[in-house]
Order: C-alpha cells, then sequence, then structure tokens
C-alpha cells in the first residue's frame, strides 16, 4: 500500500521537476550548450584578468593560470576556494570517522587466510598502484586526474595490503602527521598569497609554458598536498573501519 | 536521453529512501540519488560534437569546441563530498548497529535506550 | 556517431536496471554490488560525456573505495551477527 | 587584516594543525574563536575576490552590512557559548574548529556553489555534534535528511547555473531582475528545500526532535543560537535578496512559514520537558523568521532573529546543563530548581519573557518593528497570526517559569525534598556570560536607541536604502 502511495507520490514530483525543467526555453536541451553564454567562455580562453584570443599547447605562456586541464585548472585554481573546503570536508568526515570508530581496539579479521598468490602479488602491486597515484597528481595539470583520485588511489593501495594480510595496519600517526602538514601548508600557501598580492590562494609563481611539467605555478604542488591529504584521510577512514569491538 | 536517466536515477533513489527500512538499503539509495545527481551536473555541460576539456598536442588550441568544463569542477567536489557523508553514515549505522543490534529503522525507532 | 549513441542508450536503460535492482534487492550484499555496478556505469556515462577527470574520480572512488567501506561494514556485522 | 577570508581560514588552519598538536586542542579553539571575535571587527566591507579572479569567474566574499552584523554576531555568540560550557569543548575542539570555519564560509561567501560546500562542511559537523548523544538512531535520520536536502539545493542549484550560467549570486540576482521568475518554480523550490531541512521548517524538520531534545549544554545551544542564526541569515541572503521569487512562490513560502509558526508554537505548549519546549519553540521562530525574509523585511527580521538565538543561547546552555547534572528536564520534577539558583534563574527568566515580546524587554522591541513592518505591507493576514503565536508563547513560557521557580507542594514526584535532590551546580562561567547576556537584553530593552546607534552594522543596515549584495553590482561585471 505504502509502496503505490510513494510511486504516485514520486510520480508527481516527477512530473513536476520534468515539466519546470524542460518547458523552459531558456534551459538548453542536451548536447546544445553554448558556452558563450557561461562564464565558462573565459575559462576556455584563460581571459578572467588578462586579455587572451587563444591559448594554444605548448606556445601559450604565462597566462592567468597555466593548465592544460581546463578542469584542473578551475578545480586549483578559478575556484580553489571550493576544493579547500571540499578537502574539509574529507578531514571532517574522517575525524567523525575516528570519533565514533577510532576507539574501538578489535580487528576485524576474514575467515579466509589470503592465500599465497594474493599476499605476495599484494606486496609486489602496492608501490606499483601507489606510484601511479603519484604520477596521477602530479600530472594533474596536464592529465585527467588530479589530487583526489591520485590520494584514493593511495588509499586504496594501503586496502590491498589490509586484504593480503589481515594483521597489517598501517601507522596511522604518521598519516595524521601528513594529513595535518599538507591541510596547513594549503592554507599558508594561501595565506602568503593574500599576504604578497592582496589575494587569498593567488597563483603567485611564473605559470610557465603550457604543457610542460613544470608549469602552471601553484597547480602541481597545490594538488600534490590534496593528493597526500586525501590519500592519508581516506586510509585513515579505511583503517577506522576494520575496527571492531572487543569481544567480551 | 542521459540525462532524463539522471533525473529518474534521483527519484529512484528518494523511492528507496522512502520505502526501505534497511539502513544499508538506504545508504545505498542515498548514493543512487548522488550518482544521478553527478551525471545530470556533467550532462548539463554537455556539448555534442564538443572536445574533452583538456589541451593537448592534440586538440591544442582554446579555439576548438570543447564541453563545458565547470560543471565537471564541481562535480569532482560533488563525489567527494558523497564520499564523505557515506562514510560517516556507515561509521554511524556501524554504532546504531551495536547499540539496537538490528538494523531495521521500524525495529530500533520503537527502542529507546535511555 | 552511431555507435556512440547505442552505447548511450545501452548505458541509460542499464543505469535504470541497475538502480531498481539496487534498491529492490532483499539481500544487503546483493544490493551493494549493483550499487558498484552502477558506479561503474556511471563511469561509462561520464566517458561518453567527454568528462575524463570526473570518470577517473568516479571510478576510483564511487565504485572503489565506496564499495570497500560498505563491505567491511557489512563483514563487521556479519561477524557480531555470528556470535 | 582587513579582508574576511582570514575569518574563515585561521579556524581552518588551527583546526588542521589541532590535529599534530593533540595536548593543546582545547587552546587552539579558544585562541581561533577569540582571533575571529576580534578580527569582526577591523575587517571592512566590500566584495573580496579569490585567488584574484574577478567575480562571476572566480569565487568571491560579500561583506556588506547584512553579512557584517551576521558574522559579528554569530561569531560572538559562538565564543561566549563555548566559553559557558568550557568544560564540555575538548573532545569535539577540532570538529568545532572546522565549524566556526564553514559557519564564517557560509555568512560571507558570494558564490552559490560555494554555499553548498559550506554548507555541507557545516552539515557534517552537526552531524558529528549530534552523535555526542550517544542516540545514533536520531543523527541517522538528521544525516539522511540533511545530505538529501543538499543534494536538492545542489539540483536546483546546477538547472540555475544550465539557465544564466553562472554561480555568482550577484550575478544570477542581476540576470534574474530582467527574467520571467514564473518559469523558475522548480529549482527555486528544490533550493528551498534543502536550506529548509537545515532551517527547521515543516515539513523538512523530522530530525530536530531527536537531535535538540537530546543535546547538551555545548551542543543544544550551539545548533539553537549559532547554526539555526547562521542558516537562517543564509536563508534571508538567499530567498529574501539573491533570488528573485514569483508572487506563487512567495505565497508558498508564507503559507509553510506560517504553518511551522503555528505548529511549532503548538507543539510546544503540549510539551513538559524544557529542551523539548525549546525545541519547538525554536521551530516556531525559525518558521517566523523565514516568512519575515520571504516577505521582503529585512530589518525586523533581523532583530527578531537576533532576540531569538541571542536568547536561546541562555536557555539551551540553562536547559542542557539541567539536564546533565539531574538527569532529567521534565519541569514537572524540577519544580523550584530556580530558587537555588537565583542568578541562572532570572537569567532564564529575562530571556524567556524578552522571546515572548513582553514590553521592558528586547523582544518587545523587536516584535513591534516586525508588526509594524507587516502592517506598512498591508500584510495584516500573517501579522494575525504572528500575534495568536505569541499568545500561546506567552502562556506556555508563563507555565514553564512558574514551575521553574515555585517548589512543588503536594504531588508524588514533585515535593520539595525532590527539589533538592535534583541539585545543579552552575559554574562560574556559565552564571557570568548568562546574566552578562540577560542584561544586554534588558538594556537593550529599555532604550531600544541603543541598538541602533551602538552596533554599527546595524545602523548601516538602517540607512543604506537596500542592504545587501549591491556592492558586486556596483563594482560591474
Amino acid at each position: 500500500m505504502k509502496r503505490i502511495a510513494v510511486i504516485i507520490l514520486l510520480g508527481v514530483l516527477g512530473f513536476f521537476i520534468f515539466s519546470g525543467i524542460y518547458s523552459n526555453e531558456a534551459f538548453t536541451e542536451f548536447g546544445n550548450v553554448d558556452l558563450n553564454n557561461r562564464v565558462s567562455n573565459k575559462f576556455i580562453t584563460k581571459s578572467v584578468t588578462d586579455e587572451n584570443d587563444i591559448v594554444e599547447f605548448g606556445k601559450s605562456s604565462n597566462l592567468e593560470t597555466g593548465s592544460a586541464n581546463y578542469v584542473t585548472s578551475i578545480v586549483v585554481n578559478y575556484r580553489s576556494f571550493d576544493t579547500l573546503g571540499e578537502v574539509t570536508v574529507l578531514f571532517i568526515s574522517s575525524l567523525g570517522v575516528a570519533l565514533l570508530l577510532g576507539t574501538l581496539g578489535g580487528k576485524l579479521t576474514h575467515k579466509y587466510r589470503a592465500n599465497f598468490i594474493l599476499r605476495v602479488g599484494a606486496k609486489t602491486i602496492f608501490p606499483l598502484i601507489a606510484l601511479t597515484g603519484i604520477y596521477i597528481f602530479i600530472h594533474g595539470h596536464l592529465t585527467p586526474g588530479g589530487g583526489f583520485p591520485g590520494g584514493s588511489m593511495i588509499a586504496s593501495a594501503v586496502l590491498l595490503l589490509y586484504l593480503a594480510d589481515e594483521n597489517f595496519r598501517a601507522k596511522m600517526s604518521s598519516f595524521k602527521l601528513a594529513e595535518s602538514f599538507a591541510g596547513s601548508l594549503y592554507v599558508l600557501i594561501g595565506i602568503f598569497g593574500l599576504l604578497t598580492s592582496g589575494y587569498f590562494l593567488n597563483n603567485f609563481m611564473n605559470t610557465g609554458v603550457i604543457g610542460d611539467l613544470f608549469s602552471a605555478g601553484i597547480i602541481p604542488i597545490v594538488y600534490v598536498l590534496v593528493g597526500l591529504k586525501v590519500g592519508s584521510e581516506l586510509t585513515g577512514i579505511i583503517t577506522d573501519f576494520l575496527k571492531v569491538e572487543v569481544d567480551e | 536521453m542521459i540525462q532524463y536517466v539522471s533525473i529518474v536515477l534521483m527519484l529512484i533513489g528518494i523511492y528507496g529512501l522512502l520505502i526501505d527500512r534497511n539502513i544499508i538499503k538506504i545508504i545505498v539509495a542515498l548514493n543512487i540519488f548522488e550518482v544521478g545527481l553527478n551525471i545530470f551536473i556533467v550532462s548539463v555541460g554537455f556539448v555534442s560534437g564538443g572536445v574533452a576539456p583538456i589541451l593537448t598536442s592534440v586538440n591544442s588550441n582554446s579555439a576548438l569546441i570543447y564541453v563545458d568544463p565547470l560543471p565537471q569542477a564541481l562535480v569532482l567536489t560533488s563525489i567527494v563530498i558523497g564520499l564523505g557523508t557515506t562514510a560517516l553514515a556507515l561509521a554511524i549505522a556501524r554504532k546504531m548497529y551495536n547499540a539496537y543490534n538490528s538494523l531495521d529503522l521500524d525495529e530500533i525507532g520503537g527502542m529507546d535506550n535511555d | 556517431m552511431r555507435l556512440i549513441s547505442l552505447i548511450e542508450t545501452i548505458t541509460s536503460l542499464l543505469l535504470i536496471l541497475l538502480a531498481i535492482l539496487a534498491v529492490s534487492s532483499k539481500k544487503m550484499i546483493t544490493s551493494i554490488i549493483y550499487l558498484s555496478f552502477l558506479s561503474m556505469l556511471a563511469v561509462l556515462s561520464f566517458a561518453i560525456m567527454k568528462a575524463p577527470d570526473v570518470a577517473v574520480t568516479e571510478a576510483v572512488i564511487g565504485s572503489g573505495l565506496v564499495t570497500a567501506v560498505f563491505l567491511f561494514t557489512l563483514l563487521s556485522m556479519k561477524k557480531a551477527g555470528d556470535e | 587584516m582587513t579582508n574576511p577570508v582570514l575569518l574563515i581560514v585561521v579556524p581552518l588552519l588551527l583546526a588542521f594543525l589541532s590535529v599534530a598538536l593533540k595536548n593543546n586542542k582545547k587552546q587552539l579553539l579558544f585562541i581561533a574563536a577569540v582571533f575571529n571575535v576580534v578580527g569582526v571587527f577591523i575587517i571592512e566591507n566590500g566584495s573580496y575576490v579569490i585567488g584574484g579572479f574577478r567575480a562571476p569567474y572566480g569565487i568571491n566574499l560579500n561583506l556588506d552590512a547584512y553579512s557584517h552584523l551576521a558574522v559579528l554576531v554569530i561569531n560572538i555568540l559562538f565564543l561566549l557559548i563555548i566559553t559557558m560550557s568550557n568544560e564540555k569543548t575538548k573532545e569535539f575542539s577540532t570538529v568545532l574548529l572546522v565549524a566556526l570555519a564553514g559557519l564564517n564560509g557560509m555568512l560571507l561567501t558570494g558564490d552559490l556553489f560555494n554555499l553548498f560546500v559550506f554548507l555541507e562542511i557545516v552539515s557534517i559537523t552537526g552531524y558529528i555534534l549530534s552523535t555526542e548523544s550517544k542516540k545514533y538512531k536520531y543523527s541517522f535520520n538528521y544525516l539522511i535528511l540533511g545530505t538529501i536536502g543538499s543534494g536538492l539545493y545542489l539540483f536546483g542549484l546546477i538547472i540555475l547555473y544550465a539557465i544564466f550560467g553562472s554561480l555568482n549570486m550577484a550575478d544570477i540576482s542581476f540576470k534574474m531582475l530582467s527574467y520571467d521568475t514564473g518559469k523558475l518554480v522548480v529549482p527555486i523550490f528544490l533550493m528551498f528545500i534543502g536550506l529548509a531541512v537545515e532551517a527547521k521548517l515543516i515539513p523538512f524538520n523530522g530530525w530536530v526532535r531527536g537531535v535538540y531534545g537530546n543535546a547538551n549544554s555545548l551542543i543544544g545551544s550551539l545548533f539553537a543560537s549559532v547554526y539555526a542564526g547562521t542558516i537562517l541569515f543564509v536563508f534571508g541572503r538567499v530567498f529574501g535578496q539573491v533570488l528573485v521569487l514569483s508572487e506563487y512562490l512567495v505565497a508558498v513560502f508564507v503559507a509553510i512559514g506560517v504553518i511551522t509558526l503555528i505548529a511549532g508554537e503548538v507543539a510546544a505548549f503540549s510539551k513538559n520537558k524544557i529542551r523539548e519546549i525549546l525545541l519547538f519553540s525554536s521551530i516556531a521562530q525559525s518558521g517566523l523568521v523565514a516568512l519575515l525574509f520571504v516577505t521582503g523585511l529585512i530589518f525586523p527580521t533581523v532583530l527578531q532573529l537576533l532576540n531569538n538565538i541571542i536568547t536561546k543561547a541562555v536557555m539551551f546552555t540553562i536547559a542542557g546543563k539541567i539536564s546533565d547534572d539531574a538527569d532529567t528536564d521534565e519541569a514537572d520534577k524540577l519544580k523550584g530548581i530556580f530558587a537555588n539558583n537565583k542568578i541562572i534563574g532570572v537569567s532564564f527568566t529575562v530571556s524567556a519573557l524578552s522571546l515572548i515580546g513582553l514590553p521592558l524587554f528586547y523582544g518587545f522591541y523587536s516584535k513591534i518593528n516586525l508588526l509594524l513592518g507587516l502592517f506598512s505591507k498591508i500584510n495584516y493576514f500573517v501579522a494575525a497570526f504572528i500575534l495568536l503565536a505569541t499568545i500561546i508563547e506567552g502562556a506556555y513560557f508563563i507555565r514553564l517559569l512558574v514551575k521553574l521557580w515555585t517548589p512543588g507542594e503536594e504531588g508524588k514526584e514533585s515535593n520539595i525534598k525532590f527539589v533538592t535532590d535534583r541539585k545543579v551546580e552552575f559554574d562560574f562561567n556559565k552564571k557570568v556570560i548568562a546574566f552578562m547576556l540577560s542584561l544586554i537584553i534588558l538594556l537593550a530593552g529599555i532604550s531600544p536607541s541603543l541598538v541602533k546607534t551602538n552596533l554599527f552594522a546595524m545602523n548601516k543596515l538602517l540607512n543604506e536604502e537596500n542592504p545587501s549584495y549591491m556592492f558586486e553590482l556596483k563594482g560591474g561585471m
């Protein structure tokens, strides 16, 4: 009975949403978006502060933001403040998980023993995955990816170790230290920009030639910090989830 | 097509939230809602025939037609926030299970652990 | 171009199917597995919509870590339930 | 030292550091709160862009008379509350630091997506704080409702982005002026749901009873005063100033506000536990403030909001402390409790009477102002409901006060001996600050001109014609 009521309710809601969205001609149809009507057009030509007609890969230099990946340029430059908030969200939820589960003393154990291949394989693959993660966040301004997937990849490498060896536990104190260090440095970079140029999180370094590894000013630095922070936070969450109540 | 689907996914997520009484499945429904929302956000920036918003040696200048990069940046934020809330929700769910020894909201609702 | 729209249609239908399965399945574990598949299909749809950054992030976080955390939760509850 | 971004990032920096400096967490929290209180007096109004990218493209902070008043009040209240319940802050120091950053961010930001991020930060700190009571089912309920609410807010916001191509508050507001707002009912309503969950409006407030009703002195007063104040200030910003509402939506929102107001007051009337009375009164006040913001009254609404959050800070701290120590907060079991704690009793009484709006108290001034504002808008209907709500409010608060002051006579549970059994020791901090706040309420009630002239931000709010986001529009896009 309840099911039918809910379905009818959602049908009405769905009709309301669909008709509300698609009866409005200003809501452009899927695929027909014109970027000139949006703020993004200035992100594409990188001309928010400087006038710029065209940006060319490997040629244009010293633009307002030097990232070849537009998404990265938004995430770490134009809307960097959102990213700081996002890192904070992850920080606070890992803290919340730690408050809830961190005090438990027991260890979650699985019933089966990991076989030889998993045990040896995990130890071999671990550095590879971790390195891939690091590669991803160092190249965040050139290729897809960046701090968040890179950091998560490091955490999943640790996860693999947990799966292979149920007695293995990461040393959380060092992860906590890395997390605190990376977060503080992110804010301090922002404050440094505020002191030198009057804008918080200002890109105060030379942005170089688009497409070079050493380009884009503070973007790679910030992304490495974000990667480290996300990696240690997620490792913390996973480690806390592997704790269980001690049997009485 | 995929935009309509994303809205339907959100509705299915809300349906799950209203119908399910199992804590874990409520969190699953919440995740379905979030996946739908994320697809919707990305779809708002899609340009048919557009190029992925990365300058490379192939797509080497900004005069090409790119898809809107801003919604993609927003989705990155949204995904990470979703992970944060899911982890916290599951941690609370575990605590609930320990406290009430049940995962059913109807059963838990009747209990009072004062 | 044709192929893309075909893939898009199939992805869309599968997305809805998996969402319904995930919501309606009785067992928690199957529900979680369906959610994991749903995330993977979301990755595909992000790729179709030319969003590689989002696709990479969703692949690692959405279908990887979220599933792992869900499974750990379930595992810990099963343990408590056994005793 | 005049950039308001420091109000957000300094608490955040200290929060990150507090993970490494575990032993000094409490001190760091205190430092940040004091820093922010000093900071709100030296920041200067204006629009501040972050990262050096101009406003509709980058994120900006918008410090005008409205948000300046808001950060002033919220930061001072935050400091007072953590000082009052000093003994309970240790475990949650880092969470509170992040909450402080998030609250300031919500009030200052000039970008709707950035607002979403800060809203999530603040709500997550809220979920974590609510687990303190160990009533996990209520925390879970709160988390699910809050997450779905902010998801819907984001959904609505993205539809607005698809239409206007911008996320900046001033930019969207400017573009909306020349747009048929009747077509924007769906996105605006979705955003409304998102904020209404946190603002405790009916029917999105299912979480409030469990969370507020079990909170201790620190967390209850934080929720009822600082969190509620912030979310209502933001509500006023978004729905009173940024988004242009169509008449249909205004009617719906006012109806929701009126229903929340009346239902909240009636529910409060039927309760016996102190915290439940207060929480339903909070719900009612939220409805009142939200509906007034929607009708376009800014100054009187802000006065009423201040009345609510200052008095609730005092009352929730006292109620929380009573139930922490006495293990109950049922008024019938606590008869005469104030006879042993006169200073606390007086503070509580002054706050309650001010909330009702009796003459001589600050609340009278704010209520008169908002009624006059409604009359000038020829909105007698709403005014009648507010008067009705005031009568109910007066009835239950006076009933409660009588119970708490007069020792119980006969009856099974409520004899005098019982009162002396449940003795509550209020520490020095609570006494001094609660008394100080009630003095302020009295002083502001006796001579309202003090409020007008002494609070510099309020003064500007009165004088400027449109006291809100106009900086950005003047700056040009």
